[in-house]
């Protein structure tokens, strides 16, 4: 079991980290990391959506959708679960934090289709993860993309754009910084215990 | 048919679920005031240029009714937004302090001529990096247009080497100014009437050699203010609006002709 | 706003994959090949027209508060449909587009489109601006991937290019090279659109 | 102050709207999922066919392990020539569903991809001759390597060894289940 869920972590943070390896939430990876305290916000928010709507889908799964044989409503179900949640999470956020949720802007709508929430809930069910498992390996995919969106914030922080050539100012050298980021990443492959 | 049933009542359930937490949510963490700012939004020209001091034309109306910030502060909009938020808040709009660009260099490529020639991007921060600039004084304007491809309203051009503004066009909103490596350009209130066309904060003769149209901080028009509006600071003159008048007594007896009075 | 205007708005001005860049992960994760780039673009453009009429029929029945899970519901249903009649009634389509309509449901430009758009807008208008929308995304999708297949795979539209002469740069196929080649298109793009706005303005002055 | 009345319009909206979609997407996979079923069985067999050339008919038996989905006996003539076995390994992005065929001395006869979700254009090269082809005449163990397979070894996909290794595993699986039933059967 310890080894188990080692691995999970080490994959989700790193071997198969969602945004450098599996192209998830890329989105959100790219529009608010210009600065390391909104991307912090932006990671926070989605490790608390991941890891409840892991949980929640784990159950709405396991005792309804697979008791009725409903495993084709499953998306459905799924994303259901996930916009319901984000939009609590979005008016809990602009009530109690206000200058978070400025800072978020349309991005945290935007975690409804954050693909790394859909795309957790369906890897938890595929790897048939167990209530806890599927609730780590949640909270530990989404620390992976914090982990990923503050590193990349932390760079364009420092990276003086006044010194790109015009044209590739703004997403094109995030974009390239990324790729970059993401060949760092794949040294990680391999790693496993 | 009894799949189909159960399928409606799990998928259904869920959804009733959450619409009846999403609508208990939307009342229990209601933000109120909010219909107030997202109108002074609307009433904002939505340039973001950060003029008023704030983060953006968002940040600002925000500003307005959580702070209490005043409502004339976007030199963009002016008299008309100002009067539509005041309308909003219920309060005086007031004057709005109207500004406008000006760049305190004359340098031009006659009076200040090339170091080097530069071949890099067109650029006045990447100018700036090397070796010290184009010319041989370190104030003056660079003449790549970096302000010109900032101004969102098209009212810069570089003339000869040096950036001009046209003032009909000019809002005020100061991003030129900003991003200036050179802070060679102030933010003066429309106004004004007298303007300083240097910023060489170099002595006298030094000043002299590297552009022959640079102030030398001889302080004559310091002497000669009878309001005590002009100063020579760091070896070049500036003007405290709040008590020039306008005379332009300072810019008849400058003996390098860089102080101006403006036309109109 | 005519009609073609809001066509041309989601093919160029406001290219939903180049201007907006919406909709990034599906675009990083199948423009692998010139083929997958056409099928997700076309999949995408049928469930963002089917989306935003849906949705823009309901705009005045669906209460603000829950208008996100109502649009990503009924998003979900149009994709699982469109899959299940597939599977169903075209084996053949599905299992070449089949990998990739699930991935639709989480391509934010359908939910983006959905509330910018449609959600305001007439019938035929979100009709149009799910076509535009559509088109320019598969449009931009084919260049990415034209170029991704060229450079990593050497092959176009699964057709050898350059045999064993060359070894293709398989890290181009892979994430990091899908971010550079982003990047650097979007990157010439500007350049190009910039040279065009320098030379409007010199014919202006 | 909480307006209760509105909480539960807004609710109920939702409940319709979830509730209509589940019914469309309810029927429709009642209408569906024969056909669909029917789709899966014809490709099966198709595949089957083509892993199995030798043989004419195919007879589904029960499983004897819970390793594998779906298990054939192939005939040719009424008589028994080896047996395919359907099964699936988690790949890179999901199940891959292989169908591998095995003849009576335990050694593969062919191996095809049923179904997939594996990145196009990489792990999707599963589905390509090329590497599919490796796999006939191994038998039981089969190795991955990234490339110079040995004797009993498959040279991976490259860039997707983790989909090669899905396959890999599937079809040693088969193997290992074949010789059972063909035990059971002879």
């Amino acid at each position: 079991m310890a080894k188990e869920i080692i691995s999970i972590i080490i994959a989700a943070l790193l071997t198969e980290n969602f945004v450098m390896v599996k192209f998830y939430g890329i989105c959100p990876f790219l529009g608010v990391s210009k600065k390391v305290e909104t991307a912090m916000g932006m990671g926070m928010a989605v490790t608390f959506v991941m890891a409840i709507a892991s949980m929640i889908t784990w159950l709405v799964n396991h005792f309804f959708l697979q008791q009725f044989n409903l495993e084709y409503l499953q998306t459905i179900a799924f994303i259901l679960i996930i916009a319901g949640l984000v939009q609590f999470v979005e008016m809990f956020v602009k009530k109690s934090m206000p200058s978070l949720y400025n800072a978020l802007g349309i991005y945290l709508p935007l975690i409804t289709t954050n693909c790394a929430v859909l795309g957790v809930t369906l890897l938890n069910v595929q790897n048939e993860y167990n209530f806890f498992l599927s609730f780590l390996y949640g909270t530990f995919a989404a620390l992976g993309f914090t982990l990923a969106i503050i590193l990349m914030a932390g760079i364009r922080e420092y990276l003086d754009e006044k010194a790109v050539a015009a044209p590739f100012r703004g997403f094109p050298i995030a974009l390239i910084t990324a790729g970059l980021m993401a060949i760092a990443f794949t040294g990680f492959s391999g790693f496993s215990i | 048919m009894g799949d189909i049933l159960i399928a409606v009542a799990v998928v259904g359930g869920l959804g009733l679920v959450f619409g009846l937490l999403l609508a208990f949510a939307s009342e229990v963490f209601a933000v109120k005031q909010d219909d107030r700012i997202d109108k002074i939004q609307d009433a904002l020209p939505g340039a973001n240029c950060g003029a008023c001091g704030f983060a953006g034309c968002s940040a600002y109306a925000a500003a307005i009714v959580n702070d209490g910030a005043p409502v004339n502060m976007c030199s963009v909009g002016k008299k008309p937004v100002a009067d539509s938020i005041a309308l909003i808040m219920g309060v005086d709009a007031g004057e709005v302090a109207e500004k406008v660009a000006h760049v305190k260099c004359r340098g031009n490529c006659d009076v200040s001529p090339a170091k080097y020639e530069y071949v890099g991007i067109s650029d006045c921060i990447a100018l700036s990096k090397l070796a010290g600039g184009i010319k041989h004084c370190r104030n003056a304007c660079l003449g790549q247009g970096t302000c010109k491809t900032v101004c969102q309203f098209d009212a810069i051009t570089v003339e000869n080497g040096v950036a001009k503004i046209n003032e009909e066009l000019c809002t005020g909103c100061g991003a030129c100014s900003r991003i200036c490596p050179r802070n060679v350009i102030e933010m003066i209130p429309k106004k004004a009437k007298v303007v300083v066309n240097c910023s060489n904060n170099e002595k006298g003769q030094s000043a002299s050699r590297h552009c022959k149209s640079s102030c030398i901080g001889c302080k004559m028009c310091e002497k000669t203010c009878e309001h005590d509006a002009i100063h020579v600071v760091d070896n070049v003159a500036f003007i405290d609006y709040s008590k020039c008048i306008g005379c332009g007594k300072c810019a008849e007896k400058c003996p390098k002709g860089v102080i101006s009075v403006k036309a109109g | 706003m005519k009609g073609i205007e809001v066509l041309k708005r989601g093919l160029i001005t406001e290219n939903p994959t180049f201007v907006q860049l919406l909709g990034m992960c599906p675009t990083l994760a199948v423009t692998t090949s010139l083929k997958n780039g056409l099928g997700m673009g076309l999949s995408a453009t049928a469930v963002l027209i089917a989306s935003n009429v849906i949705i823009s029929l309901l705009r005045k029945l669906i209460p603000d508060k829950i208008r996100i899970a109502a649009y990503i519901v009924i998003i979900a249903t149009a994709v699982t449909l469109i899959q299940m009649i597939l599977n169903a009634y075209l084996p053949d389509l599905a299992s070449s587009l089949g990998i990739f309509i699930p991935l639709i449901v989480v391509n934010c430009i359908i939910l983006a489109r959905a509330e910018a758009f449609a959600s305001k807008n007439t019938v035929g208008k979100s009709a149009l601006d799910g076509l535009g929308m559509g088109l320019g995304f598969t449009g931009a999708l084919c260049i990415i991937s034209a170029v991704r297949e060229i450079l990593g795979s050497g092959t176009i539209w699964n057709i050898q290019l350059y045999g064993d002469v060359i070894q293709p740069a398989s890290i181009i196929t892979l994430a990091p090279g899908g971010f550079i080649v982003l990047g650097i298109i979007i990157g010439v793009i500007n350049a190009i659109k910039g040279r065009h706005e320098s030379k409007a303005a010199g014919e202006r002055g | 102050m909480i307006n209760v009345k509105e909480i539960f319009r807004v609710g109920l909206i939702l409940f319709i709207i979830a509730a209509l979609s589940s019914l469309l997407l309810a029927y429709a996979n009642q209408v569906t999922a024969p056909l669909i079923e029917e789709n899966t069985r014809k490709k099966t067999e198709a595949s089957m066919s083509v892993v199995m050339p030798d043989a004419d008919t195919f007879e589904q038996v029960e499983n004897t392990s819970d390793d594998i989905v779906e298990a054939y006996v192939a005939k040719a003539g009424g008589e028994t020539v080896g047996v395919c076995i359907v099964c699936e390994e988690n790949g890179y992005n999901g199940a891959v569903r292989i169908v591998a065929g095995v003849d009576d001395e335990g050694k593969v006869t062919g191996v095809d991809i049923l179904s997939h979700s594996e990145t196009p254009g990489l792990g999707a090269n599963a589905e390509k001759d090329s590497f599919k082809d490796q796999f006939k005449g191994k038998t039981a163990d089969i190795g991955v390597v990234k490339s110079n397979a040995g004797a009993n070894e498959i040279n991976a996909i490259s860039g997707a060894t983790i989909t090669s290794r899905a396959v890999t595993g599937a079809v040693n699986k088969a193997i290992s289940a074949a010789a059972d039933i063909l035990e059971e059967v002879q």
